[in-house]
């Protein structure tokens, strides 16, 4: 494989942890705007440990994920408040103050950016986002993912048939926060530089168009969206100046071709008849 | 420089007002976050922009910048939101998110990346009080917000189509039954936020008198962040957060240090949120109409 | 070899299309120029140019692609300092030379040798003659400064080179404890320039990329600040001249397009019909720096190719990339557009520089200034 | 006054409704009635213009087009349709409003309004509460007295006793008698089938998508077929309750 | 009428309020073991609310809500529902994109440590796939059991909601409006497995308009009017209440 291409599959590698981030919180049915502030998080924290406290890396990563998910927690409490547009309004708010905070964080750099991380292997990267991707996969066949999907469809239905909508919300965004994390420690140790500009809204809302181009009921949907977002562009180039033009219309023929995304539970079950019984 | 400060923040928040109002007029009522409306302010901009420099008045550049911006609204509601109709809200969020990647390269290709700037400013006078300078651009600014808020105000509360529009937001074959042509209503409501954009976009870029095919980035953002705070269900709202995030915003600047600025805007419109989730006129009305 | 085939990253689309745009044109017309006078050593000259959005990812996979795949012989490019940032050690583990154009936050290079290199100074270097000349020519006691905070280049200079600058001038920074700054994208900067005249500065530094300074400037006109302003190399453009004519700009440059010279002036003759022709350029653009710099590090490669002995056949890859670099380094008297450049042991350009001065819509030298150490010969 | 010939509705690959024909004329009350997923509710919504359709559908002479609720409201048809189809998010106020949507005689709509509401006068309690909070009866109430605001000439009601209590069972049934002898024709969609065929002039009766029975109401009622699968005594008032 | 065994649902004095309406005032009921008890009243009565108030959907502006003679009120509604009380809806609310045999999954209560409940259901709780397949078995929904719950007809999604409630295990059942719209037959067989549910030891609390099905069916009644209890008894007496003939019956009977 060129390093071109393994360039690439890093990249898809990480937007598809981003993406998987937003995925388990979408999967509760609260649109998250704000993963980049927590892929912030986990950029700097596992930069800090691994080049100022010496931590390898994977432990580093590990550290970031619970920190980062336990901010996830704290941050999905009062998240509980919100609905919609509202929610997906202060998330987005929770991203930029995080951004601005790691600006002003001159310990880190501040604006000027973090180097000193060491580069880790496309293998590495993609070792992460299977285990993540298989592990998620999994939790999808067991009891705590129906409780995830009754929730997203009608909260309040499921508070009464008996589940706690609450822990599982909260939960989610815990989790979510956490495997953005894992995003951003990964994002820092390929690029070996970081910068708060790196961690802003953009970033989240491609995480979020990875998940719905790909299809937002599956977690490998996740996966098709990033390699979408990441490849596609690249594909455009014999377009030159109209790439991004094209890229834009290609989106939009995307969603009203399959506005269910890539893939989808109809899909799977069409594959995989006896899948959940 | 408390008040000299004090009417930039006004005149900043008249600005988020004006592009909130677009948002919320397709947000508030057909519950669609239209993210090319960014673009559409973007596109006011430069349709503006080339009548000004073509030395014709002013009004005429606002209707051009309305006129372009509504049309290309059009499309964007034909093939952006109507296919999407029945799908969750983020999908046509993000269909609007392409049409607003396809504007901007359309008009960097056309225009150039680089800032586009008018020569003289138009409505350059300036009145002094005291020590507080205000121009006549900016009065405009302001007073055209405050319009266009009562307007629209009471268009969407107080009219049948206002309510029409409502109706079909939430239920468009019950909307149909009752003889609410509802494609052509939805279309007009794209059409008119586009024309607030459109004319958002020549005042705001006469205003500054420098635009570039980004410019409806940042500003759109902070004028979704006004809509929010405001409350999505009520126009007026948009007249009381925008002028209130742009205090906010000055006042850190001021006083606080420009640093902390987008920490503190965010932080505020959080804290908002917060104690009132549905912002801070939307009365919790139609949100939390849920029933078992 | 029949063909030798370098590389190029440039933002072609994104908010710096343009300079992405203007730089493809050089690059061609350089092709098109070497090509039609026979080539190298008789190899016709092929320069794959490829877009990376101003997206810092992007550019990092564009130089994998253009080394891996393209098999270039080095690369011009990446653009933007935050680009070169995370290009620079991809260029190191490829073991192929990456020289930018525009890359000009301070010690980016040096942290990526032996194979990063830019055609430009570094800021700190270039305020070193900057500040000195606009303090005697505007009697400059005291500075405000405002910076984009969001740019990191813009960043490093408003918040630690240029605050060091002034005190080693003797200049007062009013807002030395209260720093200004606003973020990339931003249309109201009504607040701080309020401040500033509040503050009411002999000058003013704007440390922001053009396009983010026109705001500066133009509300500074508003409000009726119209003090002198300096910068950094970010600021050379023509756009910024059109701001506020009134308003003095001064900041280095290591070309501008009514630069006197043989050199120079046959470039600009030759690029700007160039230009002019691209849809999306204004009708009355001229060559940037950037061109140039783009222009030189393209030639420079070119000479290496013909003077370093590298084969340009496909076995002998490794070791031609490595001749440039070798020829890069040792680099002297290399014949610039605006004086011999050489590169030091950071990697930066020793070239010789301009201060510049923005009034009345043109730009105009004040100083000449050369980026060598001290008691070095080099420009 | 509303002739429907050779209706055709489908579902994607279902076929719901398979060539049926239809008659009323004016002043009449006409039961659908049948059995769940019978076609009942896909015949109203074509009839209104909420569905694509082949045959045809003329009303006053006039031929309808498929798909043009909006234009058929104001030609007089309107459908309270199954599943109330109240607007949730509006307030009870608001919703009688777009029931005047289409009137431009503004002082006879404001005469009817407040006629309606005295008629249910839980609507006019309820007025400013947002309708999705009101119950299932009210909220009922809420779909027939709106679809009346807007004086139609021919009136649809899929299943209008969904959720009623008998008594204003009673009261609706008597209503669309009272509003018959003021000039509206009345195409019922019921599962209560013995009520219905009380107050219904003719009726039709459905099965998977055609129909398979048809004439004056007083014949049907005593229809063996008619009795044994609709009636079953359950839909009768509450003195006949030796069902089981 | 309960001396020998505890009520199993009670309510005391319950009052609720919105916003200066009275949609329950001071309303006392009790529903005993193996009980099929009847809710009625007219429109707006206040039915409805009284199962929100129940099972906590809405907090009781005042009273309480005893369960076993242990008070739920105001305890978060998944308490009460683990607690053993399960209702229906009267806009039927199944969960949109999930089959029939995924309902009756969702319902059950989790035994065992947290961890377990991320495993895939077959190793997490085998009891779970025991107790949906007995209750697909129940109400004799087996041929649907792959169908998206929302895509069947009506009767049947009514089945889906009670089967959801009752794979539970729950104590005491609510139903709201469970046969309306439906046909004979349907409502038939709907009687038969509610009468079949009390052989099993469950408790039923019932909202219906149809009389002449509860009229069969319930042991008890209760009738509501304007959120007053103004008559409670066994059928055949609240058939001849007057007040009930005035407020909910109508001249007709
Ligand atoms: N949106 C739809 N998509 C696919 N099939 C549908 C749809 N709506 C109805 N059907 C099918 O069409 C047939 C007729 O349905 P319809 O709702 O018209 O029956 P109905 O007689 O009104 O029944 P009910 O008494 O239950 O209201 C049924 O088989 C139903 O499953
Ligand atoms: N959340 C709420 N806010 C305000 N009023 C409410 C709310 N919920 C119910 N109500 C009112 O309380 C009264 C009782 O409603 P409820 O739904 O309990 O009636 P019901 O007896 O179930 O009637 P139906 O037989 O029509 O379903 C109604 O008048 C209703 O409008
Ligand atoms: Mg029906
Ligand atoms: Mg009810």
């Amino acid at each position: 494989m060129s390093m071109y291409y393994a360039g690439l599959l890093s990249d898809i590698g990480i937007l598809l942890l981003g993406a998987l981030s937003v995925y388990i919180i979408l999967a509760t049915g609260q649109l998250s705007l704000g993963n980049a502030g927590f892929m912030g998080i986990g950029a700097y924290l596992t930069s800090w440990l691994t080049v100022e406290v010496g931590l390898p890396v994977t432990a580093a990563l590990i550290v970031a994920a619970l920190v980062s998910g336990l901010i996830g927690i704290a941050v999905g409490f009062p998240a509980l408040r919100l609905k919609g547009i509202y929610l997906a309004m202060a998330t987005l708010g929770f991203g930029e103050m995080v951004r601005s905070f790691f600006q002003n964080f001159t310990a880190m750099g501040g604006s000027g950016g973090f180097h000193g991380m060491h580069h880790v292997s496309t293998g590495y990267i993609w070792t992460w986002a299977l285990v993540i991707l298989a592990v998620i996969m999994l939790i999808e066949a067991s009891p705590i993912w129906l409780e995830i999907r009754a929730v997203r469809d009608d909260e309040t239905a499921a508070g009464l048939v008996g589940l706690n909508p609450t822990e599982i919300k909260v939960g989610a965004f815990g989790c979510g926060a956490a495997v953005a994390a894992i995003a951003g420690g990964l994002f820092a140790h390929h690029h070996v530089y970081i910068e708060p500009g790196n961690f802003s809204f953009e970033r989240s809302i491609d995480f979020v168009l990875a998940v719905i181009l790909g299809g937002s009921t599956v977690a490998p949907g996740a996966l098709a969206g990033a390699v979408m977002l990441v490849i596609l562009p690249e594909y455009l180039r014999f377009l030159a100046d109209w790439r991004f033009a094209a890229f834009g219309a290609l989106l939009i023929g995307m969603l009203l071709v399959r506005r269910q995304g890539l893939l989808d539970r109809a899909l799977f079950r069409l594959v995989l008849p006896r899948s959940q019984a | 420089m408390l008040i000299q400060q004090l009417v930039n923040g006004l005149t900043l928040g008249a600005v988020y007002t004006l592009i909130a109002l677009s948002f919320s007029l397709v947000m508030g009522i057909l519950g669609v976050l239209n993210l090319a409306i960014a673009e559409l302010f973007m596109l006011g901009g430069y349709f503006g922009f080339a009548v000004v420099m073509a030395q014709l008045p002013l009004p005429l550049a606002l209707i051009a910048g309305m006129a372009g911006a509504a049309l290309v609204a059009a499309i964007v509601e034909r093939i952006g939101y109507q296919p999407f109709r029945t799908a969750s809200v983020v999908t046509p969020m993000l269909s609007t998110l392409g049409f607003s990647i396809i504007l901007q390269n359309v008009a960097t290709n056309v225009w150039g990346s680089d800032p586009l700037q008018l020569t003289d400013e138009v409505l350059s006078g300036r009145f002094n009080i005291g020590p507080v300078s205000v121009s006549a651009i900016q009065l405009t600014v302001l007073g055209v917000t405050v319009l266009l808020v009562a307007l629209l105000a009471f268009l969407v509360q107080r009219t049948s189509i206002g309510r029409a529009l409502r109706a079909v937001a939430e239920n468009r074959d019950v909307a149909r039954l009752l003889g609410v042509p509802a494609g052509r209503v939805t279309l007009i409501a794209f059409m008119l936020s586009g024309a607030l954009a459109g004319a958002a976009g020549v005042l705001i870029g006469v205003h500054y008198a420098a635009i570039t095919p980004y410019i409806g980035v940042e500003i759109g953002l902070k004028a979704i962040a006004v809509m929010v705070v405001g409350g999505t269900t009520r126009i007026w709202g948009a007249l009381i957060a925008g002028p209130l995030m742009g205090v906010v915003e000055v006042m850190t600047v001021a006083y606080g240090g420009s640093q902390i600025r987008d920490f503190v805007v965010y932080g505020f419109m959080i804290l908002i949120l917060l104690l009132r989730p549905q912002g801070l006129l939307g009365g919790g009305r139609s949100d939390q109409g849920q029933r078992v | 070899a029949d063909e030798v085939v370098l590389g190029a990253i440039v933002p072609s689309s994104g908010p710096f299309a343009e300079w992405g745009r203007t730089n493809t044109a050089t690059l061609q017309m350089l092709e098109k120029q070497v090509n039609d006078a026979g080539g190298i050593n008789g190899a016709k000259l092929r320069i794959v140019i490829l877009d990376d959005a101003t997206k810092p990812a992007q550019a990092t996979n564009n130089l994998r692609k253009l080394a891996g795949d393209d098999h270039v012989l080095a690369v011009a490019g990446p653009l933007t300092s935050s680009a070169a940032e995370v290009t620079f050690p991809v260029a190191n583990e490829m073991k192929v030379v990456s020289t930018s154009q525009a890359s000009s936050k301070p010690g980016v290079a040096k942290l990526n040798r032996p194979w990063a290199f830019r055609n430009t100074i570094d800021e700190g270097v270039l305020g070193r003659t900057t500040v000195p000349y606009y303090k005697e020519a505007f009697s400059i006691k005291t500075v405000a400064i405002i910076f984009d905070a969001k740019d990191a280049t813009a960043a490093t200079v408003g918040s630690k080179i240029m605050p060091g600058l002034m005190k080693d001038n003797g200049i007062e920074v009013l807002n030395a404890n209260d720093p200004l700054s606003f973020n990339t994208g931003d249309l109201d900067v009504s607040a701080q320039v309020t401040k500033i005249k509040a503050l009411n500065p002999d000058g003013v530094v704007v440390s922001a990329d053009y396009s983010q300074a026109v705001t500066v400037i133009r509300e500074m006109k508003r409000q009726g600040v119209i003090k002198p302003v300096v910068g950094s190399t970010q600021l050379i453009s023509s756009a910024i001249l059109k701001a506020a004519p009134e308003i003095p700009i001064v900041a280095p440059a290591t070309f501008y397009a009514s630069m006197a010279g043989d050199k120079p002036e046959k470039f600009v003759k030759e690029l700007t019909p160039v230009l002019r022709k691209i849809s999306g350029l204004p009708a009355e653009i001229e060559p940037s720096m950037y061109d140039a710099n783009i222009y030189e590090i393209a030639s420079i490669y070119i000479e290496a190719v013909k003077k370093a002995g590298v084969t340009g056949k496909p076995d002998d890859l490794e070791a031609d990339r490595t001749r440039i670099r070798d020829y890069m380094a040792k680099l002297s008297g290399f014949a610039g557009l605006g004086g011999p450049i050489a590169f030091n042991e950071d990697g930066d350009a020793i070239k010789a520089f301009y201060i510049v001065q923005g009034q009345n819509g043109t730009w105009q030298s004040k100083v000449r200034g050369c980026s060598a150490p001290d008691g070095k010969q080099g420009c | 006054m509303l002739r429907v010939s050779d209706l055709v509705v489908r579902y994607g690959a279902i076929q719901a409704v398979r060539g049926i024909a239809l008659d009323i004329a004016q002043g009449e009350i006409v039961a659908l009635i049948g059995a769940n997923g019978a076609g009942k509710t896909t015949v109203a919504r074509a009839i209104v213009g909420l569905l694509p359709y082949r045959g045809e559908v003329a009303f006053e002479g006039e031929v309808l087009k498929p798909n043009s609720a909006e234009r058929n409201l104001r030609r007089g048809v309107a459908l309270v349709p199954e599943g109330r189809g109240i607007l949730g998010t509006m307030t009870v106020q608001d919703n009688l409003l777009m029931g005047l949507y289409t009137r431009r005689d503004r002082a006879q709509a404001a005469k009817d309004l407040a006629a309606l509401l005295e008629r249910f006068s839980i609507l006019a309690e309820r007025r400013n509460l947002l309708a999705s909070l009101m119950s299932g009866g009210e909220q009922q109430m809420l779909a027939i007295a709106r679809a009346l605001l807007s004086k139609p000439k021919l009136l649809l009601l899929d299943e209008p006793s969904l959720g009623l209590a008998p008594k204003m069972t009673d009261a609706v049934f008597a209503m669309i008698q009272d509003l018959r002898r003021e000039g509206l024709t009345v195409l019922l969609v019921e599962q209560k089938a013995r009520q219905t065929l009380k107050i219904a002039d003719r009726a039709y009766l459905m099965e998977t998508g055609r129909v398979i029975t048809s004439g004056p109401a007083s014949e049907l009622i005593d229809d063996p077929v008619v009795s044994e699968t609709f009636l079953g005594g359950r839909a009768a008032p509450v003195t006949s309750t030796h069902a089981g | 009428m309960t001396l020998i065994t505890p009520p199993r649902l009670k309510l005391d004095r319950v009052t609720k309020t919105f916003g200066g309406v009275y949609a329950l005032t001071e309303l006392s009921l009790e529903v005993a073991p193996r009980q099929i008890v009847g809710l009625i009243g007219p429109n707006g009565a206040g039915k409805t609310t009284t199962f929100n108030v129940i099972t906590g959907a809405y907090r009781a502006t005042s009273g309480t809500v005893l369960l076993d003679a242990h008070a739920v009120t105001s305890e978060p509604s998944h308490r009460i529902a683990r607690a053993g009380i399960m209702r229906t809806f009267q806009n039927i609310r199944l969960f949109s994109d999930m089959t029939v045999w995924e309902h009756l999954l969702v319902a059950q209560p989790h035994t065992g440590p947290f961890a377990r409940r991320l495993l895939p259901m077959r190793f997490s709780n085998p009891h779970v796939i025991e107790r949906a397949e007995e209750v697909l078995e129940f109400f004799g929904l087996g041929d649907v059991r792959n169908r998206l719950a929302r895509s069947l007809p009506y009767g049947l999604q009514r089945k889906v909601e009670m089967a959801r409630a009752v794979t539970a295990r729950p104590k005491l059942l609510l139903l709201d409006e469970p046969v309306a719209g439906m046909n004979h037959d349907e409502a038939e067989t709907i009687r038969t497995l509610m009468l079949r549910l009390r052989e099993e030891g469950l408790s039923i609390l019932l909202i219906e308009h149809d009389m002449a099905f509860v009229m069969n069916l319930c042991d008890q009644l209760y009738v509501l009017d304007f959120g007053v209890l103004i008559a409670q008894g066994r059928p055949d007496e609240i058939r001849t209440n007057p007040a009930v003939l005035d407020a909910y019956l109508g001249q007709a009977a």
